[in-house]
């Protein structure tokens, strides 16, 4: 359960990000989230995994004030959330292998298992094959996909995926789209940042539309 | 422990795949290490050159030709008795003589048809050296100037200044580098160490990103400081100890002849061990400096 | 004119990423290059500005085999180029401006021309208020459009754009794609790499369709 | 021309833009530097005490008490033809007794009721420094022992020898460090500035990319190199100099008085132009490895 109220943000340089955003999206939802570029999506994901901090509002997380974790603690919060991030943000000197089983290091997972959920999650964005290439070695799209393992392989109890099919085709896209609506099954909720057009038809899910920092509908 | 364990191993992957940074690091420590163990080097050595020097600064006490046993012993006492004086030597009558006339040979002939000797014997004293060594001396000649049985007494007073004068310069001079040298070495590993976590920043950040705790983001770096500065100081040691052996191979037999008793000698064990030991303090420190300050202002 | 024939490339680690092409574009031409994710597409590119080598084939540019070329003059062919990277290629400690700047400098523009060019870019992109924002500080979808503004800052003879529009919203891909058509109208050759199909239906240009390496059609 | 006023320009504002970078190579520069003054200094002020102990090397010639006036102003002139003979100075029968009274002052009484000087006249000549000079000292004494009106000669050979070795052993020690100083100079500069091309790879890739020629990419790199080897090397000059005034403050009286004529200098001004020029040149250097190897591995 995410409970956003009155939620403000302006960043250095006075760009208002975001204006007084009230929002609530409910324990094991699947929700999409769009808006023109500049909207303010990727600052509401970051908000949300405590990435960037906000000037007024309140945003409570299964009942858990964020904004009042101390800075030590930030860590509780990040390992409930997967998160894939808009520009990857993948390790150029590891390989897909080393990447994505360094997620599960960072929380400091039991290393017997680390191999087997690595290629559990390589197996399901079809990866397999690249996994000791290094990141620079393939194609926009297969990033793309090893950033959505990675995200995936803690099992997170919620997955915020910021423009995750940008770079896929519509085929490999919808396969994705079907990965995420898997772990939805499994009561994750899922928060899917996207501009497809193609992708809000797709589906029948709620759809919250932000335009120039400003809650438009959440339909 | 499990998090020291795993920090190492994670260290070790990082040097591992960044080797080239590594390896940049680890060669300026060395570098570095090596000149302050040169110094230590020529220190240790310089310093067994200037106790031989020391034994120069001594005390003559001339005796009375009639001095009588019991005055001898008396002074001997006094002597014995007084904590600032290292080593007593005698030199009789007859040996003061036999000295004077091997210096001048050439005239034995004259100095034989003198027909008696003209020299006292003498009591030659070395003090332990301490920061006011010289008023020490003035004092006890004075008290021994006035003992019955003594002639006079001659300690060179000024060469004496001089030489204080010359240790307490060599001293501060010795310090001066030494301290220059060692804050240049926490600064280069600090900084070196600094690229090293520079060079890793997006690592770092998604660590705390993907939900790692601090400790567990520190640690591997910390780890790293620590090795890269131990290996740099063992590797400079190794270099030392290759100069030394050289040189020892080369000038030991000439320095020996020429320094009666010098002995090239490496750099003490107990100071290898300090050199390891402040390799992984500054080590730690560095890092410790860097990835606080780079989690500070980096992490918001 | 762009000719290529039985073009081959082969990555280390045995990913055939090239077989067999044989195409032309004319000068002034307009094409689409699209296919699925790991097609070749960037591979195809990066092989025209001289980036990857290749295996077999020959490559001529306005008749220039660029295979020929010694690598100190690859400058020569690579300043009748503008390229949009996938993955942008800003630099993050230059602002906007700066990065625009940059391109012209690393072509020895003179110096009076960089200040008016880089503000007539960020005009035609529509990112002039945001000139003195790092890279970091911008939304993707902004980035992106810096990516472009750098490309066509030079007035190249040829535009090679990489999925330029992935992480744009509908309405600005098509402003985007209209930039480019400009510069098309002015001469320049474009070759437009995407997965959307919507932009494909938008317009009615030739569409060079590669699936695995392959030429599949080029319409 | 107009490449290089670019250069450097695009220098300074890569300096600039990672500042951060560029203080931590200068520190390490400034301090690599610093350590080679350092040891410049000492090696300068050292040369100059060598040179006092130099006029200790002398051959003592002792006249006939009844040497004529011809026998001696034949043996000046052949003194005087002898190249190797840097300095000569005469001590004559009373001067030579009047200085052996003073040094056995006490025994005054005594030797003044010899009733005669027993001690005769004598040259001593200073011989100029070379690496063979213990061979011509042991010629030119053979030569004028043989002379009429020469009673002896004297010149310590032992010690002469033992002199020698000395001087030789500093020179090769002096050598080997600065060698040493000077590999470990090249190695911190080439790396930091390895460090800096490595932490602005995206640029020169791009770059390149964005069809720059391949000297328009180098040349920024090799300035900054340059630049910052030079602000190092003037920073370290500063530094020295510091601690050269503060030397010279504290320890110039001392100094001067131990051992006379000795005057602390401070690294002469063409040795700090050859520094600064070597600064720009291990810059240069070290930028132009790394960019090169940079740009055959990096863009493929
Ligand atoms: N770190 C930052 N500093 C300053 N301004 C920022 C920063 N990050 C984002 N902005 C600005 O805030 C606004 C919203 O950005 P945001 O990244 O949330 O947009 P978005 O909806 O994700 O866009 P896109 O679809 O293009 O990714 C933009 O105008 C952007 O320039
Ligand atoms: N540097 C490299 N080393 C090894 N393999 C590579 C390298 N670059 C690309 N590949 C591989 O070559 C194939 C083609 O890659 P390319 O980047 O050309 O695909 P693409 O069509 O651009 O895909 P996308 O639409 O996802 O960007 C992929 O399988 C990729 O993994
Ligand atoms: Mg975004
Ligand atoms: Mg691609």
């Amino acid at each position: 359960m995410i409970q956003i109220f009155n939620l403000y943000k302006t960043y250095k340089g006075n760009t208002q990000a975001l204006i007084d955003i009230s929002l609530e999206i409910k324990s094991g939802e699947f929700v999409f989230l769009t808006g023109q570029s500049g909207a303010g999506k990727s600052t509401l994901l970051k908000i949300l995994y405590s990435w960037e901090n906000f000037d007024k509002g309140q945003i409570l997380i299964n009942g858990i004030n964020i904004a009042k974790i101390r800075e030590d603690n930030q860590y509780t919060l990040r390992r409930k959330i997967g998160v894939v991030f808009q520009d990857y943000r993948l390790l150029p000197r590891k390989t897909v292998f080393e990447n994505i089983s360094f997620a599960q290091e960072a929380v400091e997972s039991p290393s017997e298992r680390i191999r087997f959920k690595t290629w559990e999650a390589l197996k399901k964005v079809g990866l397999t094959q690249k996994k000791d290439s290094f990141p620079l070695q393939l194609a926009g799209g297969e990033q793309q996909r090893v950033a959505i393992a990675r995200a995936l392989v803690n099992s997170p109890e919620i997955l915020l995926a910021d423009e995750p099919t940008g770079n896929l085709d519509p085929e490999i896209a919808l396969e994705i789209l079907k990965l995420f609506e898997h772990a939805n099954s499994q009561g994750v909720t899922v928060i899917f940042a996207t501009h497809s057009a193609e992708m809000l038809k797709a589906r029948d899910y709620r759809v919250i539309n932000l335009g120039k920092g400003r809650l438009i509908s959440t339909k | 422990m499990k998090l020291l364990t795993r920090a190492f191993r994670i260290a070790f992957s990082n040097i591992k795949s960044s080797i080239d940074v590594c390896a940049v690091s680890v060669i300026t420590i060395m570098v570095a290490f090596s000149i302050l163990e040169l110094f230590l080097l020529v220190f240790a050595n310089l310093n067994s050159l200037v106790e031989t020097w020391n034994k120069q600064v001594q005390l003559i006490v001339y005796l009375d030709d009639s001095v009588s046993k019991k005055d001898q012993s008396t002074l001997e006492n006094l002597i014995a008795n007084n904590k600032n004086v290292q080593a007593t030597s005698f030199v009789s009558k007859g040996q003061a003589w036999t000295d004077f006339k091997k210096t001048f040979s050439d005239k034995a002939a004259i100095l034989n048809s003198l027909g008696f000797n003209p020299l006292p014997a003498s009591l030659r004293l070395q003090f332990s050296y301490s920061s006011d060594r010289l008023k020490a001396i003035q004092k006890f000649a004075k008290t021994l100037e006035a003992q019955n049985g003594v002639e006079s007494v001659e300690y060179g007073k000024s060469w004496i200044l001089k030489f204080e004068t010359f240790l307490a310069f060599l001293r501060l001079f010795l310090l001066a580098v030494g301290g220059l040298l060692i804050v240049g070495l926490i600064l280069i590993i600090s900084n070196t160490i600094k690229l090293s976590i520079y060079s890793r920043k997006e690592e770092i950040q998604l660590m705390a990103l993907l939900g790692a705790r601090p400790n567990f983001i520190k640690w591997p770096f910390l780890m790293e400081g620590m090795l890269q500065a131990l290996v740099g100081a063992l590797l400079s040691l190794g270099v030392i100890k290759i100069v030394y052996l050289y040189m020892k191979v080369q000038f030991q037999d000439s320095m020996a002849s020429l320094f009666r008793g010098i002995y090239i000698q490496f750099i003490p064990d107990s100071f290898a061990i300090y050199i390891l030991a402040g390799s992984l303090f500054s080590g730690w420190l560095g890092s410790y400096i860097s990835i606080n300050r780079f989690l500070k202002s980096e992490l918001k």
